[in-house]
């Protein structure tokens, strides 16, 4: 009675929220998931290398050498004490002692401690073509000498530079996944939205196929969509076919949250009042419903990526999807799974742990995205 | 409540016949048939097949028909549980594939077994204490698991095992106990081989578990019968043991249902590397070799389970939770 | 042991000689009681096996060996997945009428204990090795070839090899039970090393007593019993039971009869952990001393679909004798140096394939522009110059290898230097000259030359890189090589199923291959002529000579009909001196066109060896019709 | 009413002086609870009144330490004397330790606003009524489930028996709330928390419910403290009230004391803000209380009611006003009424 006439003016107190107080609340909450932050960086400063991956690259991918098959990696020194007891400063990587076993059939490599190749960064090179569009002659780092090995990583079976492979490949592999996101977020946010928002036979319709889909395991789906391929097709058209098969299992995860926000949403009395106005249904989804939910649907889809990821390598590892020449994680993995490489060449294990890490990041950015977008955690 | 799985089960069986016309469908997708690719492989093997023998191999698999009368054909036969004849191997595919999916089955259901009991404690302890260092460790290792790709992690598995204690872990039974009967020493030595394909499936899930059961419990250890339990005095732990976790537990119950098809892909890939028996490897096979029977009862089969598994776990939840077996929301 | 490179003869086969090395290993049969394995005695005192004297044959197959064996042991291999049918053909199905010697020069009496051939190699004798047994016991008569013969001329028996070759069909004749002729209506001097490949196990691989049970012909009741069995007609049933050949499902018939040193104990099924043999009581071959071979009592073989688990088992020692699947070059140091604690080593195998990479343009392709610049020699020079072989060699080989066109290997008799080494040194100058030659003159923006109807010289190289890694790298590495001297090539890495497609259908520029028939030349001369559907670049001209596909057949031109008669005038030879002329001028042709382009000499592989198995040769052969070791005798095999 | 009891010397409840703050990781320390005294003895009903956000659950929460982590006693002492027993300082305690754990339910015990929620969903009334009697007092199941079915029986939920093995959404919210009742007053405590027991009940089901209670409080003779924002529930069952504002308490005393002569400007607005029955012709508008209650952040330092009084004056903002005895056992806090008596008439 009384004093609920005094609660009415408190109720009121937290004025409409705005869109910017909301995702400056969400900001708010998504920095303190420290790891997400933490994890937000990393996941951006791969991108960034797969966008400047030419200029990162010290090295062309498909540049191998004869001498420096399975060298194994150089690291990248700043500084070093001389014989004589004074210290040497600036970066630089060390020479190699090799010698060819004729029986055992490989080179054994000796990382001599001796001979410094000095290292510079913006060093010349050949011109190419950032991004394949803007023309560049000058690289982040290299040797100043010619003729020099620079294996920061190692090399693998055909002496390429691994570093400059998985740099490389963080191109493919990121935008895969991207890719694929970006498709199923647009199959899952259409068919999942006007599911959740008419409702009824079509909802039940799409849930029914949803469901479907997601009853298939996907590996023997991938197997039969990726051998169905035209083998002949070029690198480029496998690559996005690949995406398209990918994204044809990953829209259903995002159809079903879009689905299960709009069903929430479409009770709310403020969609119900803008049906009241009179407001289009257009008006209504893009004004009122998908404003409330984006921060979701982000969330939903940044979780989305690492499965995609995953993916790519898993259906190189079975030799479908993407193939040599093509550089990518997935390929580049592919090279690394025999006990050879275990045994004698590690490092070629690196794009393995790109993967973890990424992924790792993905997960800790999409679950404080999440937790963000609505402090329940749901 | 029968009414509600009676529902469910119509619905499965709607899905069934869609997966089978699928699986169908997927292994018809390639080009070529068996014998383009048998005759591939003999040829890569040096030797030749008279184009005559192809011929008359396709007359008798009925190769030559068009799609829908080898579905029709396949599909009745299935009904009448006649899965078909394997190309490859000339037998009954029924008999060749029961005991792989019973393997399938075993791994699969002993991963799920083993992500539960890394999650269950992983995803409390993340969601009491939020936030925290164990909590950030706790996720960490979680999804350590979920981003090392399965083969990568069973192929060092392997490698570590046979440098550090000079055993080759292939397949799921030493050369003494393959064909022997299930006995204890036969049990003990299927674990001593099963442990790493379930250790490397099992981490491959269990961060998606730790995820939902973290956030589910975060949700209900805001409600107020959290309080309530409390104020009766309850010891923390048993209050958050026997309410808010009892509650997080039940939509984890159904997603047993999804986890399913990730684990039977996963266990594909891990069984190709580590040699295991079970439906995967087959599964690989008759699809490169375009053992088209074979492989549609493979993907039927595998599909058929999850699809039950689903079953079988919103039964399981309607059971366990009262709201939805007394038909209230 | 001798090293293979010193046998340079002439191929010996045919009639005198065989029969004279025949009569020799007559002699030797020595007079001393016959051992057995210890593992049988048991059997033969409680009666359920007669002694050894009754088993083996009146004139058994003398086997020598670098020293007398012990019995015992068991041989552990790996097998690639259940479908490896391929190794036990290549260890334990190995047994024809006849067999090549140790140094794939000659052809050696097997079961066959003689034989001879006319003029015009149209009509053979053989005669069989008198009371040789099957393994139940059952003696191996000339019944067994004719029922072999019938069954796989018995069109709805989808059974296929030589004997019943569409254009030149065995007839056989029955002399008497030891006794039979095999006549052609066109001359077939090849037959003896056909029969002495792995090829040669058809006729011997059907037993009359047992397979006939499920012919109709022999069995009026035959469809009703396997509809009764759940097949749908006899042929399968009767493919189901006895198979032929080395049929993968032959090997899960536990009760079929064979003539193998080895029979089947855990048999080969799809769900098979491993596939294990025991020896054969009524096996028909002795060594020097007389003891009933073989000596390793069972063999074991892993199946496995994981290559990495092959190589783990062999790196551990659980691994006796193999090459096949896990020698590759990638894990050569691997197991170097896992010798020490494996306790094995490693053995020399020489590939019988010239060439580690053939490329294979298509003289017949659709697009007459491609077609004229294909076949224009020039052109081809022109590639071959452009490809710094050295570097590849060094890159993917190690230094293992020497520059190398597709010809026969220096192993082989009808090695020419010239031949083998034509156009492989590296010479960018030299290889434009040749190409504008060829009339590309003309480049476009990026470099690339451009053909006459002013398209880019791209041409798209079909490769299964699945089969062999390395030719990725090899083409990866041509690519950069040729693009210095304005030619592209697309790498189109594709599976199996399709790249055979692609022949018949037309739609390739270039396939890629290993070089076989480095020593094999005569058998399978597929790069020097057009041969058969293996010849991929000139795939059209084939069909027109016994072809599979007549229906596209298309006229060779002069030099490659020139060759195909030559071809058939070989065929027409019982003289082995005379088809080894004959063949040389083939070569010759061959090396005046320049048909493929090659590489690198195929360097040699490797197979691992236990350090306490003895009797097995330093070098070895390997190759499909020479299905390595089976030819170098495991059976006289033993460990210590 | 219940009649009226003498005074027991040593009260049963005492909260002195406690200020309750909340932390937050990117926020300063928000102070919800001020300074609050209280004291509650036996057999008695104290209302704790004030508008929703005024500190009045969270104080309530603070006597059986059932706040969130970041939730903290940061002065002041709750001290707690059982019949019979040692005074514990319950603010002293921590919160899971035994000694808390055995008041909790046991001594002092609590029933919630949203019965639906408050109950767990997903086990039977039955089970957890049977839980709390076991957790306290060493009885088999079969025991304790008497004792539930007899709770059950007194507030009057008929069947009982066949009840305990309901789920709460079987029941109606009335019946709901009984069992939760039913569970608070299992172990018989001295102190029973009422937070709002009635808000989420209609009109019909809050009268029963509340004559259940002063019925169970004359059986049980435990003091009650009782929190609402609804004057028409204090008048009805309170033997004091306190009325909160902004995490002060403002004024206290006697229900009649409070009722009749109120002396705090902000009691006043809430009496006046009460419709009275009349006839519509001599009715008078209510009149609200001007402006809108500030957040704890911008508490003035002085008086929390400052903002919102008509008689605000110099001190108000800066002073804080002291407690000011104005009748029998009825104290308030204001400036008035310690400033010269001109201005303390306005109030009189």
């Amino acid at each position: 009675m009384a004093v609920d006439s005094l609660d009415t003016p408190v109720k009121l107190a937290p004025a409409r929220p705005v869109r910017e107080s909301q995702v400056a609340l969400m900001w708010r909450r998504f920095k303190r998931h420290r790891l997400a932050l933490v994890s937000l960086w990393i996941v951006a400063a791969f991108y960034l290398v797969a966008l400047l991956a030419e200029f990162l690259a010290p090295a062309d991918p498909g540049a191998y050498s004869a001498r420096y098959t399975y060298a194994p990696p150089q690291g990248l020194h700043f500084f070093a004490r001389n014989e004589d007891g004074s210290w040497h400063f600036g970066p630089f990587v060390n020479g190699y002692k090799t010698e060819i076993d004729p029986v055992a059939l490989r080179r054994t490599f000796v990382i001599d401690e001796t001979v410094r190749h000095p290292v510079a960064f913006f060093v010349e090179s050949e011109p190419y073509r950032l991004a394949g569009i803007i023309p560049m002659s000058v690289k982040l780092f290299g040797v100043t000498e010619p003729r020099t090995p620079l294996y920061v990583l190692g090399a693998d079976r055909l002496g390429r530079d691994l570093l400059s492979r998985l740099i490389h490949g963080t191109r493919i592999s990121l935008s895969i996944g991207l890719a694929g996101v970006t498709l199923s977020l647009f199959f899952g946010i259409v068919i999942g939205g006007f599911a959740g928002y008419y409702g009824g036979w079509f909802d039940s319709a799409v849930m029914r196929v949803v469901e479907f889909i997601r009853s298939m395991p996907t590996i023997p789906l991938w197997l039969g969509l990726a051998a169905a391929m035209p083998r002949d097709w070029s690198a480029l058209q496998t690559y996005f076919a690949i995406t398209i098969i990918l994204s044809l299992i990953g829209w259903t995860e995002l159809a079903r949250v879009v689905r299960g926000r709009f069903l929430s949403l479409r009770t709310e009395d403020f969609v119900t009042a803008a049906q009241l106005d009179g407001a289009s249904t257009w008006r209504i989804v893009t004004r009122h419903m998908v404003p409330n939910f984006t921060s979701h649907i982000i969330a939903a889809a940044t979780l989305a990526v690492p499965g995609m990821i995953l993916a790519e390598t898993a259906l190189s590892f079975l030799g479908l999807g993407l193939q040599a020449p093509i550089v990518s994680w997935g390929t580049l993995l592919q090279d690394a799974q025999n006990i050879r490489t275990l045994a004698t060449a590690p490092w070629l294990l690196a794009p393995g742990l790109c993967v973890i890490v990424v992924i790792l990041c993905f997960n800790f950015f999409g679950d404080g995205l999440r937790d963000a977008a609505d402090p329940h955690g749901r | 409540m029968v009414q509600f799985i009676l529902r469910r089960f119509l619905a499965m069986l709607l899905t069934l016949f869609a997966v089978s016309f699928v699986a169908f469908a997927i292994i018809q997708l390639p080009p070529g048939d068996f014998l383009t690719s048998y005759m591939a492989s003999l040829a890569a093997q040096g030797d030749q097949v008279d184009p005559r023998v192809i011929e008359n191999l396709r007359q008798q698999y009925g190769l030559g028909e068009p799609y829908l009368v080898q579905y029709w054909k396949w599909f009745t036969g299935i009904l009448q549980g006649n899965f078909g004849q394997s190309f490859e191997w000339k037998r009954p595919v029924w008999e060749l594939i029961w005991g792989r999916i019973g393997y399938s089955l075993l791994i699969e259901g002993m991963a799920v077994i083993a992500m539960w009991l890394i999650a269950l404690p992983i995803g409390v302890y993340a969601a009491v204490r939020k936030y925290s260092l164990g909590d950030y460790l706790a996720t960490i290792g979680g999804f350590i698991g979920l981003a090392i790709p399965n083969f990568l992690f069973a192929l060092i598995l392997m490698y570590l095992s046979f440098v550090w204690f000079g055993r080759t872990i292939g397949g799921l039974f030493s050369p003494g106990f393959e064909n022997a009967h299930w006995s204890l020493p036969r049990i003990w030595d299927f674990l001593q081989h099963a442990w790493i394909p379930v250790l490397v499936l099992a981490t491959a899930g269990t961060a998606e578990l730790i995820r939902i059961l973290r956030a589910n419990l975060l949700d209900e250890l805001k409600k107020p019968y959290v309080t309530t339990a409390r104020s009766k005095g309850l010891p923390e732990w048993k209050v958050i043991l026997k309410y808010p976790v009892r509650m997080a537990l039940n939509p984890l119950v159904s997603t047993i249902g999804w986890l399913l098809p990730a684990l039977v892909s996963g266990s594909v890939i891990v069984s190709v590397v580590m040699n295991l028996p079970t439906a995967g490897p087959m599964l690989l096979r008759s699809l490169t070799t375009q053992d088209m029977y074979l492989a549609g009862a493979i993907i039927l089969l595998l599909s058929v389970l999850t699809v039950i598994g689903t079953l079988i776990s919103d039964i399981l939840l309607a059971w366990i939770d009262p709201r939805i077996r007394y038909g209230s929301r | 042991m001798h090293k293979l490179t010193l046998h340079r003869r002439a191929p010996v086969a045919g009639g005198l000689v065989a029969v004279l090395m025949a009569g020799a290993a007559f002699l030797a049969t020595p007079a001393l009681a016959q051992q057995q394995a210890p593992m049988l005695d048991a059997l033969v005192e409680s009666g359920d096996l007669p002694p050894v004297a009754e088993r083996l044959p009146t004139n058994p197959q003398v086997v020598e060996a670098e020293s007398i064996g012990q019995y015992g042991g068991t041989w552990r291999m790996g097998m690639r997945g259940g479908g490896d049918n391929g190794l036990i053909a290549k260890t334990v199905a190995y047994e024809g009428l006849v067999r090549y010697d140790r140094q794939w020069q000659g052809v050696l009496p097997n079961l066959a204990e003689s034989w001879e051939a006319n003029a015009d190699a149209t009509e053979y004798t053989f005669k069989l090795r008198e009371g040789v047994k099957w393994s139940d016991g059952t003696p191996f008569t000339t019944e067994d070839i004719a029922f072999a013969v019938e069954l796989y001329q018995d069109p709805e028996y989808a059974a296929g090899s030589w004997i019943d070759n569409v254009n030149n069909p065995v007839h056989l004749e029955v002399i008497d039970d030891y006794n039979f002729k095999f006549r052609f209506d066109e001359p077939n001097g090849m037959l003896l090393e056909t029969m002495a490949s792995v090829e040669g196990i058809h006729i011997v691989s059907l037993q009359k007593a047992y397979c006939s049970q499920f012919y109709p012909k022999y069995n009026e009741n035959a469809d009703a019993e396997a509809q009764a069995a759940g097949f749908t007609n006899w042929a399968l049933y009767l493919q189901d039971r006895c198979a032929w050949g080395w049929e993968t499902i032959r090997f899960s018939n536990p009760d079929l009869p064979v003539l193998y040193p080895w029979v089947i104990d855990q048999t080969l099924t799809a769900n098979a952990a491993r596939v294990t043999w025991k020896r054969n009581p009524y096996y028909w071959k002795v060594d020097a001393e007389g003891n009933q071979l073989p000596y390793i009592d069972n063999l074991d073989m892993r199946v496995s679909e994981s290559i990495e688990e092959l190589t783990l088992l062999a790196l551990n020692g659980e691994i006796d004798f193999q090459e096949r699947h896990i020698a590759t070059v990638v894990n050569r140091p691997l197991f170097f140096d896992g010798q020490e604690q494996g306790g094995y080593h490693l053995g020399e195998v020489v590939p019988s394939a010239s060439n580690t990479l053939v490329l294979q343009l298509n003289f017949n392709h659709d697009d007459p522009v491609k077609r004229e610049l294909y076949q224009n020699k020039d052109f081809r020079i022109g590639l071959s110059h452009a490809i710094d072989r050295e570097e590849i060699i060094d890159v993917v080989f190690t230094g293992q290898g020497e520059p190398f066109q597709v010809a026969p290997r220096p192993e082989s008799p009808f090695y020419d230097e010239e031949l083998a080494k034509q156009y492989t040194e590296f010479d960018p100058e030299l290889a434009i000259q040749h190409l504008e030659a060829a009339g590309l003159t003309e480049t476009n923006g990026d470099g690339i030359r451009l053909m006459s109807n002013g398209q880019p010289a791209r041409i798209t190289a079909d490769v299964i890189s699945a089969l062999r890694p390395e030719w990725i790298d090899i083409l990866e590495i041509m690519q950069l090589q040729l693009a210095a001297v304005g030619i592209e090539i697309e790498l189109n890495n594709i599976d199996r199923t399709l790249f055979y497609e692609k022949r018949p259908s037309n739609d390739f520029d270039a396939q890629v291959w290993a070089g076989d028939g480095g020593i094999e030349v005569v058998q399978d001369p597929r790069y020097y002529m057009p041969f058969s559907d293996e010849s991929v670049w000139a795939y059209r001209w084939v069909q027109s000579l016994n072809g599979t596909r007549p229906e596209i057949a298309e006229e060779p031109v002069d030099w490659a009909k020139q060759q195909m008669d030559l071809y058939n005038q070989i065929r027409a030879s019982s003289d082995p001196e005379q088809r080894a002329d004959l063949m040389r001028q083939i070569l010759a042709i061959t090396k005046e066109q320049f048909p493929v382009i090659g590489v690198s000499l195929m360097p040699n592989s490797y197979s691992i060896v236990r350090n306490n198995l003895r009797n097995v040769p330093e070098s070895m052969f390997n190759a499909w019709l020479f299905p390595t070791p089976a030819p170098m005798d495991p059976v006289t095999w033993y460990f210590e | 009413m219940t009649p009226q009891t003498p005074m027991v010397d040593k009260p049963l409840l005492k909260i002195e002086d406690v200020e309750i703050a909340f932390s937050s990781p990117d926020e300063a320390d928000i102070v919800a609870v001020r300074q609050v005294d209280l004291t509650l003895t036996a057999g008695k009903t104290l209302c704790l009144v004030g508008e929703s956000g005024c500190g009045k659950s969270v104080t309530a929460r603070a006597v059986l330490r059932l706040l969130d982590q970041n939730a903290s006693i940061s002065r002041g002492r709750i001290l707690f004397t059982p019949p019979g027993e040692e005074t514990v300082d319950i603010g002293a305690l921590k919160s899971d330790s035994l000694s808390m754990r055995a008041i909790r339910g046991n001594k002092i015990s609590m029933i919630f606003q949203e019965p639906m929620s408050s109950l767990s969903p997903v086990h039977t009334i039955g089970d957890q009524i049977d839980e709390m009697i076991m957790l306290h007092e060493d009885l088999k199941p079969k025991e304790a489930r008497e004792r539930t079915v007899s709770l059950l029986d007194q507030v009057g939920i008929p069947g009982p028996r066949e009840r305990a093995d309901t789920y709460p959404f079987q029941l109606s919210g009335g019946l709901r709330q009984r069992a939760m009742i039913a569970m608070a007053l299992a172990c018989t405590p001295n102190l029973l928390i009422a937070d709002e027991p009635t808000t989420a009940l209609d009109v019909t089901t809050q009268a029963q419910i509340l004559d259940l209670l002063k019925k169970l409080q004359d059986d049980y003779g435990m003091a009650m403290l009782f929190i609402t924002h609804d004057l028409g529930v204090v008048a009805e069952i309170a033997d004091e009230v306190a009325v909160m504002y902004l995490g002060d308490v403002v004024e206290q005393g006697d229900v009649f004391e409070v009722f009749r002569a109120p002396r705090h400007p902000y009691t006043q607005a809430l009496m006046r803000s009460i419709p009275t029955m009349a006839r519509k012709a001599d009715r008078q508008r209510l009149s609200p209380i001007k402006g809108t209650v500030p957040s704890a952040k911008d508490r003035p330092q002085g008086c929390a009611f400052t903002s919102r009084c008509p008689h605000a004056f110099e001190p108000c903002p800066t002073v804080r006003p002291e407690r000011t005895q104005v009748g029998e056992g009825h104290v308030a806090r204001c400036h008035l009424l310690t400033q010269d008596t001109t201005r303390a008439e306005e109030l009189a």
